[in-house]
Protein backbone atom coordinates (compact mmCIF):
# COMPACT_ATOMS: atom_id res chain seq x y z
CA UNK A 1 0.00 0.00 0.00
CA UNK A 2 1.22 3.50 -0.72
CA UNK A 3 0.04 6.65 -1.38
CA UNK A 4 1.12 10.29 -3.75
CA UNK A 5 -0.61 13.86 -3.35
CA UNK A 6 -1.11 15.57 -6.02
CA UNK A 7 -2.98 19.66 -5.98
CA UNK A 8 -3.90 18.85 -1.94
CA UNK A 9 -5.18 15.68 -3.50
CA UNK A 10 -4.07 11.73 -1.65
CA UNK A 11 -3.95 9.18 -3.99
CA UNK A 12 -4.50 5.46 -2.15
CA UNK A 13 -2.15 3.16 -4.15
CA UNK A 14 -1.98 -0.90 -3.77
CA UNK A 15 0.99 -2.94 -3.79
CA UNK A 16 1.74 -2.69 -7.04
CA UNK A 17 1.25 1.17 -7.88
CA UNK A 18 -2.45 0.56 -8.86
CA UNK A 19 -5.04 3.32 -8.12
CA UNK A 20 -7.53 1.64 -5.04
CA UNK A 21 -10.19 3.57 -5.99
CA UNK A 22 -11.23 3.58 -9.16
CA UNK A 23 -13.17 7.28 -8.70
CA UNK A 24 -9.97 9.16 -7.61
CA UNK A 25 -8.52 9.13 -11.44
CA UNK A 26 -8.29 12.03 -13.66
CA UNK A 27 -5.46 13.33 -16.13
CA UNK A 28 -3.27 14.65 -13.45
CA UNK A 29 -3.28 11.64 -11.44
CA UNK A 30 -2.96 9.45 -14.61
CA UNK A 31 0.36 11.50 -15.68
CA UNK A 32 1.42 10.76 -12.47
CA UNK A 33 1.50 7.30 -12.61
CA UNK A 34 2.81 7.26 -16.11
CA UNK A 35 5.84 9.03 -14.82
CA UNK A 36 6.01 6.38 -12.26
CA UNK A 37 5.91 4.15 -15.22
CA UNK A 38 8.37 6.21 -17.32
CA UNK A 39 5.93 6.55 -20.36
CA UNK A 40 5.31 10.15 -21.62
CA UNK A 41 1.99 10.72 -22.74
CA UNK A 42 1.33 11.63 -26.20
CA UNK A 43 -2.15 11.68 -27.98
CA UNK A 44 -1.72 8.02 -29.23
CA UNK A 45 -1.04 7.52 -25.03
CA UNK A 46 -4.14 8.92 -24.18
CA UNK A 47 -6.16 7.36 -27.18
CA UNK A 48 -5.13 3.92 -25.70
CA UNK A 49 -6.04 4.99 -21.85
CA UNK A 50 -9.25 6.32 -22.93
CA UNK A 51 -9.97 3.55 -24.72
CA UNK A 52 -9.67 1.60 -21.53
CA UNK A 53 -12.08 3.43 -19.42
CA UNK A 54 -14.75 3.07 -22.04
CA UNK A 55 -14.15 -0.42 -22.02
CA UNK A 56 -14.43 -0.83 -18.35
CA UNK A 57 -17.53 1.44 -18.64
CA UNK A 58 -19.02 -1.13 -20.68
CA UNK A 59 -18.21 -3.99 -19.52
CA UNK A 60 -16.22 -3.63 -15.79
CA UNK A 61 -13.74 -5.63 -16.69
CA UNK A 62 -10.21 -4.89 -17.83
CA UNK A 63 -9.44 -6.54 -21.03
CA UNK A 64 -6.90 -8.70 -21.60
CA UNK A 65 -4.08 -7.56 -24.23
CA UNK A 66 -5.24 -10.23 -27.04
CA UNK A 67 -8.81 -8.41 -26.34
CA UNK A 68 -7.20 -5.29 -25.68
CA UNK A 69 -5.61 -5.95 -29.75
CA UNK A 70 -8.94 -6.45 -30.95
CA UNK A 71 -11.08 -3.30 -29.65
CA UNK A 72 -8.22 -1.08 -30.55
CA UNK A 73 -8.51 -2.08 -33.87
CA UNK A 74 -12.08 -2.17 -33.80
CA UNK A 75 -11.87 1.75 -32.54
CA UNK A 76 -8.78 3.06 -33.85
CA UNK A 77 -8.09 0.68 -36.89
CA UNK A 78 -5.86 -2.44 -37.50
CA UNK A 79 -2.36 -0.05 -37.66
CA UNK A 80 -3.19 0.57 -34.46
CA UNK A 81 -4.72 -2.77 -33.59
CA UNK A 82 -1.56 -5.17 -32.90
CA UNK A 83 1.47 -6.01 -30.77
CA UNK A 84 3.81 -3.98 -32.37
CA UNK A 85 2.17 -0.22 -32.16
CA UNK A 86 1.04 -1.12 -28.26
CA UNK A 87 4.15 -2.30 -27.01
CA UNK A 88 5.92 0.87 -28.76
CA UNK A 89 3.44 3.30 -27.05
CA UNK A 90 4.00 1.00 -23.79
CA UNK A 91 7.12 -1.25 -23.69
CA UNK A 92 6.33 -2.91 -20.41
CA UNK A 93 3.21 -4.56 -21.35
CA UNK A 94 0.08 -2.41 -22.55
CA UNK A 95 -2.37 -4.22 -20.29
CA UNK A 96 -0.45 -3.89 -17.24
CA UNK A 97 0.92 -0.33 -17.65
CA UNK A 98 -1.82 1.12 -19.46
CA UNK A 99 -4.85 0.05 -16.96
CA UNK A 100 -2.24 1.20 -14.75
CA UNK A 101 -2.37 4.74 -16.12
CA UNK A 102 -6.17 4.08 -16.88
CA UNK A 103 -6.79 3.75 -12.86
CA UNK A 104 -8.37 0.34 -13.62
CA UNK A 105 -8.09 -2.62 -11.16
CA UNK A 106 -4.84 -4.96 -11.94
CA UNK A 107 -5.79 -7.35 -14.26
CA UNK A 108 -6.08 -10.67 -12.26
CA UNK A 109 -3.52 -12.49 -13.83
CA UNK A 110 -4.98 -15.68 -12.63
CA UNK A 111 -3.46 -17.79 -15.86
CA UNK B 1 -24.10 -39.02 -18.73
CA UNK B 2 -23.73 -39.61 -15.23
CA UNK B 3 -25.58 -37.43 -12.97
CA UNK B 4 -24.71 -36.38 -9.41
CA UNK B 5 -26.93 -34.65 -6.71
CA UNK B 6 -25.67 -33.37 -3.48
CA UNK B 7 -28.99 -31.80 -2.25
CA UNK B 8 -32.34 -32.88 -0.47
CA UNK B 9 -35.20 -32.82 -2.94
CA UNK B 10 -37.30 -31.02 0.01
CA UNK B 11 -35.11 -28.29 0.07
CA UNK B 12 -33.83 -27.68 -3.62
CA UNK B 13 -35.01 -28.04 -7.62
CA UNK B 14 -31.54 -29.95 -8.62
CA UNK B 15 -32.81 -33.17 -8.59
CA UNK B 16 -36.62 -31.97 -10.73
CA UNK B 17 -34.23 -30.56 -13.23
CA UNK B 18 -32.01 -33.29 -13.29
CA UNK B 19 -35.28 -35.55 -14.24
CA UNK B 20 -35.84 -32.92 -16.59
CA UNK B 21 -32.74 -32.97 -18.47
CA UNK B 22 -31.26 -36.33 -18.01
CA UNK B 23 -31.84 -38.96 -20.74
CA UNK B 24 -33.42 -42.44 -20.59
CA UNK B 25 -30.80 -44.88 -19.05
CA UNK B 26 -28.42 -42.25 -17.51
CA UNK B 27 -27.39 -43.05 -14.23
CA UNK B 28 -27.92 -40.82 -10.99
CA UNK B 29 -25.71 -40.83 -7.97
CA UNK B 30 -27.57 -39.29 -5.00
CA UNK B 31 -24.67 -38.87 -2.21
CA UNK B 32 -24.46 -36.43 0.68
CA UNK B 33 -28.17 -34.93 1.46
CA UNK B 34 -29.30 -36.29 -2.06
CA UNK B 35 -29.93 -39.67 -0.27
CA UNK B 36 -32.80 -38.29 1.51
CA UNK B 37 -34.57 -38.57 -2.44
CA UNK B 38 -34.41 -42.63 -1.52
CA UNK B 39 -36.87 -42.58 1.87
CA UNK B 40 -40.06 -44.54 0.94
CA UNK B 41 -43.03 -42.96 1.69
CA UNK B 42 -42.46 -39.00 0.70
CA UNK B 43 -44.33 -36.76 -0.88
CA UNK B 44 -41.45 -37.21 -3.71
CA UNK B 45 -42.09 -40.87 -3.71
CA UNK B 46 -44.03 -40.90 -6.61
CA UNK B 47 -41.49 -38.43 -8.92
CA UNK B 48 -38.73 -41.14 -7.56
CA UNK B 49 -40.60 -44.22 -8.70
CA UNK B 50 -40.87 -42.70 -12.11
CA UNK B 51 -37.56 -42.07 -12.24
CA UNK B 52 -36.65 -45.24 -11.11
CA UNK B 53 -37.98 -46.95 -13.90
CA UNK B 54 -36.37 -44.53 -16.83
CA UNK B 55 -33.02 -44.55 -14.64
CA UNK B 56 -30.85 -46.55 -12.53
CA UNK B 57 -30.13 -44.62 -9.48
CA UNK B 58 -27.53 -45.15 -7.07
CA UNK B 59 -27.22 -43.77 -3.39
CA UNK B 60 -24.03 -43.66 -1.61
CA UNK B 61 -24.54 -46.28 1.47
CA UNK B 62 -22.29 -44.33 4.28
CA UNK B 63 -24.61 -40.59 3.84
CA UNK B 64 -28.03 -43.28 3.93
CA UNK B 65 -26.79 -44.73 6.98
CA UNK B 66 -25.28 -41.63 8.40
CA UNK B 67 -28.81 -40.53 7.84
CA UNK B 68 -30.90 -43.13 9.92
CA UNK B 69 -32.75 -43.81 6.73
CA UNK B 70 -34.29 -47.39 6.54
CA UNK B 71 -37.14 -47.55 4.41
CA UNK B 72 -35.42 -47.78 1.52
CA UNK B 73 -37.32 -47.50 -1.78
CA UNK B 74 -37.19 -50.29 -3.75
CA UNK B 75 -35.03 -50.43 -6.90
CA UNK B 76 -32.16 -48.21 -5.40
CA UNK B 77 -28.83 -49.70 -5.87
CA UNK B 78 -27.44 -48.72 -2.39
CA UNK B 79 -23.19 -48.59 -2.89
CA UNK B 80 -19.92 -47.55 -1.76
CA UNK B 81 -17.66 -44.68 -3.11
CA UNK B 82 -15.75 -47.48 -5.51
CA UNK B 83 -18.95 -47.71 -7.35
CA UNK B 84 -19.38 -44.14 -7.85
CA UNK B 85 -15.83 -44.29 -9.26
CA UNK B 86 -17.23 -47.15 -11.48
CA UNK B 87 -19.67 -45.16 -12.75
CA UNK B 88 -17.33 -42.48 -13.42
CA UNK B 89 -15.23 -44.48 -15.08
CA UNK B 90 -17.91 -45.07 -17.83
CA UNK B 91 -19.87 -42.13 -17.94
CA UNK B 92 -19.16 -38.07 -18.33
CA UNK B 93 -20.39 -36.40 -14.98
CA UNK B 94 -22.91 -34.01 -14.62
CA UNK B 95 -23.24 -32.45 -11.30
CA UNK B 96 -26.27 -30.83 -10.36
CA UNK B 97 -25.46 -28.14 -7.78
CA UNK C 1 -7.99 -43.39 -15.75
CA UNK C 2 -6.73 -40.03 -14.82
CA UNK C 3 -9.05 -38.47 -12.74
CA UNK C 4 -9.44 -34.80 -12.35
CA UNK C 5 -10.94 -33.06 -9.05
CA UNK C 6 -12.62 -29.82 -8.50
CA UNK C 7 -13.50 -28.70 -5.28
CA UNK C 8 -15.66 -25.50 -4.87
CA UNK C 9 -16.80 -25.15 -1.09
CA UNK C 10 -14.89 -24.89 2.41
CA UNK C 11 -14.52 -28.05 4.27
CA UNK C 12 -16.78 -28.61 7.46
CA UNK C 13 -19.52 -26.60 6.57
CA UNK C 14 -20.69 -28.93 4.07
CA UNK C 15 -20.08 -32.63 3.18
CA UNK C 16 -17.47 -32.00 -0.10
CA UNK C 17 -14.55 -31.90 1.45
CA UNK C 18 -15.40 -35.67 2.75
CA UNK C 19 -17.18 -36.88 -0.49
CA UNK C 20 -14.13 -35.73 -2.69
CA UNK C 21 -11.76 -37.58 -0.24
CA UNK C 22 -13.85 -40.38 -0.33
CA UNK C 23 -13.67 -40.62 -4.21
CA UNK C 24 -10.26 -39.76 -4.32
CA UNK C 25 -9.42 -42.75 -2.20
CA UNK C 26 -11.73 -45.36 -3.91
CA UNK C 27 -10.42 -44.39 -6.84
CA UNK C 28 -6.73 -44.82 -6.05
CA UNK C 29 -7.58 -48.08 -4.63
CA UNK C 30 -9.13 -48.66 -8.77
CA UNK C 31 -5.66 -47.82 -9.41
CA UNK C 32 -6.72 -44.47 -11.31
CA UNK C 33 -4.51 -41.43 -11.09
CA UNK C 34 -5.19 -38.39 -9.56
CA UNK C 35 -3.79 -35.78 -12.19
CA UNK C 36 -5.04 -33.41 -10.09
CA UNK C 37 -6.93 -31.42 -7.49
CA UNK C 38 -8.10 -27.67 -8.24
CA UNK C 39 -9.59 -25.62 -4.78
CA UNK C 40 -11.71 -22.48 -6.63
CA UNK C 41 -14.72 -20.40 -5.09
CA UNK C 42 -14.73 -21.45 -1.02
CA UNK C 43 -13.12 -24.19 -1.53
CA UNK C 44 -9.16 -22.66 -1.04
CA UNK C 45 -9.69 -22.36 2.72
CA UNK C 46 -9.39 -26.33 2.78
CA UNK C 47 -6.04 -26.05 2.74
CA UNK C 48 -5.13 -23.76 5.71
CA UNK C 49 -2.50 -25.16 7.70
CA UNK C 50 -4.03 -22.45 10.80
CA UNK C 51 -6.81 -25.00 10.82
CA UNK C 52 -6.97 -26.74 14.10
CA UNK C 53 -10.16 -28.94 15.19
CA UNK C 54 -11.11 -30.35 18.30
CA UNK C 55 -9.18 -34.25 18.65
CA UNK C 56 -12.08 -36.07 18.06
CA UNK C 57 -12.78 -34.29 14.49
CA UNK C 58 -10.89 -34.94 11.05
CA UNK C 59 -8.33 -32.32 10.41
CA UNK C 60 -9.70 -31.74 6.76
CA UNK C 61 -6.15 -30.03 5.68
CA UNK C 62 -4.37 -32.52 6.89
CA UNK C 63 -5.46 -35.10 4.82
CA UNK C 64 -5.10 -32.70 1.41
CA UNK C 65 -1.30 -31.95 2.65
CA UNK C 66 -1.29 -35.87 2.76
CA UNK C 67 -2.67 -36.47 -0.58
CA UNK C 68 0.08 -34.11 -2.03
CA UNK C 69 3.03 -35.69 -0.12
CA UNK C 70 1.80 -38.87 -2.47
CA UNK C 71 2.89 -36.76 -5.33
CA UNK C 72 -1.11 -35.61 -6.33
CA UNK C 73 -0.83 -32.30 -7.90
CA UNK C 74 -3.05 -29.73 -5.13
CA UNK C 75 -3.58 -26.47 -6.62
CA UNK C 76 -5.45 -23.39 -5.20
CA UNK C 77 -6.78 -20.81 -7.39
CA UNK C 78 -4.95 -17.76 -6.87
CA UNK C 79 -7.63 -14.95 -7.57
CA UNK C 80 -9.85 -16.96 -5.40
CA UNK C 81 -7.69 -17.74 -2.84
CA UNK C 82 -6.05 -13.64 -2.70
CA UNK C 83 -10.15 -12.93 -2.07
CA UNK C 84 -10.47 -14.62 0.93
CA UNK C 85 -6.79 -14.42 2.45
CA UNK C 86 -5.20 -17.19 1.44
CA UNK C 87 -1.74 -17.04 0.61
CA UNK C 88 1.75 -18.99 0.50
CA UNK C 89 1.70 -18.18 4.68
CA UNK C 90 -1.03 -20.50 5.60
CA UNK C 91 -1.27 -23.06 3.03
CA UNK C 92 -0.73 -26.35 4.17
CA UNK C 93 3.08 -28.58 2.85
CA UNK C 94 2.52 -29.69 -0.22
CA UNK C 95 0.33 -27.48 -1.87
CA UNK C 96 0.45 -24.75 -4.63
CA UNK C 97 -1.08 -21.95 -5.41
CA UNK C 98 -1.50 -21.24 -9.31
CA UNK C 99 -3.91 -19.74 -11.39
CA UNK C 100 -7.07 -21.01 -13.66
CA UNK C 101 -5.04 -21.95 -16.45
CA UNK C 102 -4.29 -25.06 -13.98
CA UNK C 103 -7.91 -25.78 -14.30
CA UNK C 104 -8.03 -25.15 -17.94
CA UNK C 105 -5.15 -27.94 -18.39
CA UNK C 106 -6.76 -29.99 -15.81
CA UNK C 107 -9.79 -30.59 -17.67
CA UNK C 108 -7.48 -31.52 -20.77
CA UNK C 109 -5.24 -33.59 -19.04
CA UNK C 110 -8.03 -35.70 -16.98
CA UNK C 111 -10.29 -38.34 -18.94
CA UNK C 112 -12.82 -37.34 -16.49
CA UNK C 113 -13.23 -33.92 -14.16
CA UNK C 114 -15.60 -34.31 -11.48
CA UNK C 115 -16.69 -31.70 -9.07
CA UNK C 116 -17.69 -31.56 -5.25
CA UNK C 117 -19.38 -28.86 -3.65
CA UNK C 118 -22.17 -27.14 -2.14
CA UNK C 119 -23.46 -25.13 -4.82
CA UNK D 1 -7.78 -37.54 -27.05
CA UNK D 2 -5.36 -35.75 -30.08
CA UNK D 3 -3.28 -33.33 -29.57
CA UNK D 4 -4.68 -30.81 -31.63
CA UNK D 5 -8.16 -31.49 -31.15
CA UNK D 6 -9.91 -28.56 -28.66
CA UNK D 7 -11.37 -29.73 -25.47
CA UNK D 8 -14.68 -29.51 -24.73
CA UNK D 9 -15.75 -27.87 -21.74
CA UNK D 10 -19.28 -26.66 -20.89
CA UNK D 11 -19.86 -24.24 -17.45
CA UNK D 12 -23.47 -24.62 -16.71
CA UNK D 13 -24.79 -21.68 -14.55
CA UNK D 14 -27.66 -22.71 -12.50
CA UNK D 15 -27.18 -19.90 -9.64
CA UNK D 16 -28.53 -16.32 -9.41
CA UNK D 17 -25.89 -13.33 -9.44
CA UNK D 18 -25.60 -11.79 -6.04
CA UNK D 19 -26.71 -14.35 -3.30
CA UNK D 20 -23.55 -15.87 -4.13
CA UNK D 21 -20.42 -15.94 -5.73
CA UNK D 22 -20.63 -18.83 -8.03
CA UNK D 23 -21.94 -17.04 -10.90
CA UNK D 24 -19.31 -14.38 -10.52
CA UNK D 25 -16.35 -16.71 -10.26
CA UNK D 26 -18.01 -18.84 -12.91
CA UNK D 27 -17.90 -16.00 -15.18
CA UNK D 28 -13.92 -15.18 -14.20
CA UNK D 29 -13.28 -18.84 -14.99
CA UNK D 30 -14.85 -18.13 -18.72
CA UNK D 31 -12.88 -15.45 -18.61
CA UNK D 32 -10.03 -16.95 -18.09
CA UNK D 33 -10.75 -20.46 -19.77
CA UNK D 34 -11.49 -18.51 -22.63
CA UNK D 35 -8.28 -17.39 -23.44
CA UNK D 36 -6.44 -20.39 -23.98
CA UNK D 37 -8.17 -20.95 -27.61
CA UNK D 38 -10.26 -24.60 -26.39
CA UNK D 39 -13.90 -25.01 -27.15
CA UNK D 40 -15.94 -23.05 -24.11
CA UNK D 41 -19.67 -22.81 -24.20
CA UNK D 42 -22.18 -21.85 -22.01
CA UNK D 43 -25.16 -22.87 -20.54
CA UNK D 44 -27.90 -20.91 -18.35
CA UNK D 45 -30.61 -23.21 -16.74
CA UNK D 46 -32.77 -22.43 -13.62
CA UNK D 47 -31.91 -19.61 -11.66
CA UNK D 48 -29.02 -18.84 -13.77
CA UNK D 49 -30.93 -17.17 -16.07
CA UNK D 50 -31.37 -14.61 -13.78
CA UNK D 51 -27.63 -13.42 -14.02
CA UNK D 52 -28.09 -11.74 -17.92
CA UNK D 53 -31.41 -10.19 -16.63
CA UNK D 54 -31.19 -6.65 -18.45
CA UNK D 55 -31.03 -3.28 -16.31
CA UNK D 56 -29.31 -4.71 -12.67
CA UNK D 57 -28.20 -1.51 -10.87
CA UNK D 58 -25.79 -2.78 -8.15
CA UNK D 59 -24.33 0.03 -7.05
CA UNK D 60 -27.25 0.17 -4.25
CA UNK D 61 -25.97 -2.75 -3.12
CA UNK D 62 -21.96 -1.85 -3.50
CA UNK D 63 -21.06 -4.23 -5.72
CA UNK D 64 -19.70 -5.19 -9.00
CA UNK D 65 -22.11 -4.79 -11.98
CA UNK D 66 -20.51 -7.99 -13.38
CA UNK D 67 -23.56 -8.84 -16.01
CA UNK D 68 -22.17 -6.08 -18.19
CA UNK D 69 -18.76 -8.78 -18.62
CA UNK D 70 -21.16 -11.13 -19.98
CA UNK D 71 -20.78 -9.05 -23.34
CA UNK D 72 -17.25 -9.59 -23.50
CA UNK D 73 -17.36 -13.10 -24.37
CA UNK D 74 -17.95 -12.41 -28.11
CA UNK D 75 -14.28 -10.91 -28.03
CA UNK D 76 -13.13 -13.98 -26.48
CA UNK D 77 -14.86 -16.12 -29.26
CA UNK D 78 -17.48 -17.71 -26.89
CA UNK D 79 -20.57 -17.67 -28.77
CA UNK D 80 -21.84 -21.16 -28.41
CA UNK D 81 -24.26 -19.68 -25.13
CA UNK D 82 -27.60 -20.92 -24.52
CA UNK D 83 -30.71 -20.87 -22.14
CA UNK D 84 -32.95 -23.44 -21.23
CA UNK D 85 -36.46 -22.21 -22.65
CA UNK D 86 -38.35 -23.33 -19.50
CA UNK D 87 -35.95 -21.69 -16.75
CA UNK D 88 -36.89 -18.36 -18.78
CA UNK D 89 -40.75 -18.82 -18.80
CA UNK D 90 -41.29 -20.17 -15.48
CA UNK D 91 -39.26 -16.63 -14.69
CA UNK D 92 -41.49 -14.35 -16.58
CA UNK D 93 -38.53 -13.97 -18.89
CA UNK D 94 -37.92 -14.02 -22.58
CA UNK D 95 -34.35 -13.79 -24.63
CA UNK D 96 -35.30 -10.19 -25.09
CA UNK D 97 -34.51 -9.65 -21.47
CA UNK D 98 -31.17 -10.96 -21.07
CA UNK D 99 -28.01 -8.16 -21.94
CA UNK D 100 -26.35 -10.54 -24.65
CA UNK D 101 -27.63 -13.01 -27.07
CA UNK D 102 -28.53 -16.57 -26.42
CA UNK D 103 -29.90 -19.79 -27.98
CA UNK D 104 -32.99 -20.62 -26.53
CA UNK D 105 -32.95 -24.66 -26.73
CA UNK D 106 -35.46 -26.98 -25.17
CA UNK D 107 -34.10 -29.57 -22.25
CA UNK D 108 -33.41 -32.00 -24.68
CA UNK D 109 -31.58 -30.17 -26.73
CA UNK D 110 -29.07 -28.62 -24.30
CA UNK D 111 -28.34 -32.10 -23.61
CA UNK D 112 -27.56 -33.45 -26.28
CA UNK D 113 -24.99 -30.67 -26.24
CA UNK D 114 -23.82 -31.61 -22.92
CA UNK D 115 -23.89 -35.65 -23.85
CA UNK D 116 -20.77 -34.14 -26.57
CA UNK D 117 -18.50 -32.30 -23.89
CA UNK D 118 -15.74 -33.54 -22.42
CA UNK D 119 -15.81 -31.41 -19.20
CA UNK D 120 -18.93 -30.28 -17.10
CA UNK D 121 -18.77 -27.61 -14.97
CA UNK D 122 -21.32 -26.31 -12.85
CA UNK D 123 -21.47 -22.90 -11.28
Amino acid sequence: MGSFELSGKVYQTDEDGYLVNMDDWNKEAAEHLAKEENVEMTDAHWEVVNLLREYYEEYKIAPMIKILIKAVGKKLGPDKGNNKYLYELYPQGPAKQACKIAGLPKPTGCV
Amino acid sequence: MLHTINKSPFFSNNLESCLKFAKDGDPIMLYEDGVYAVLAGTKIEPAMKDALKKHPVYAIEADVKARGITKVLEGVYLCDYSCFVGLVEQHLVCPWF
Amino acid sequence: MKFGILIQDGPYNHEASDSAYNFIKAALERGHTIQGVFFYNDGVHNVNKLMDPPQDDRNISRRWSELGAKGIDIVVCIAAAKRRGINNDVLVPNVRISGLGQLLELSIESDRLITFGTG
Amino acid sequence: MAEKEKTKIMFVMRKAAHGSIYAYEGLEAILIMGAFEQEISVVFIDDGVFVLKKEQDTKPLGVKEFSKTFKTLEDYDITNIYADRESLEQRGLTADDLIIPVKVMEAGEIAKIMEVQHVLLPF
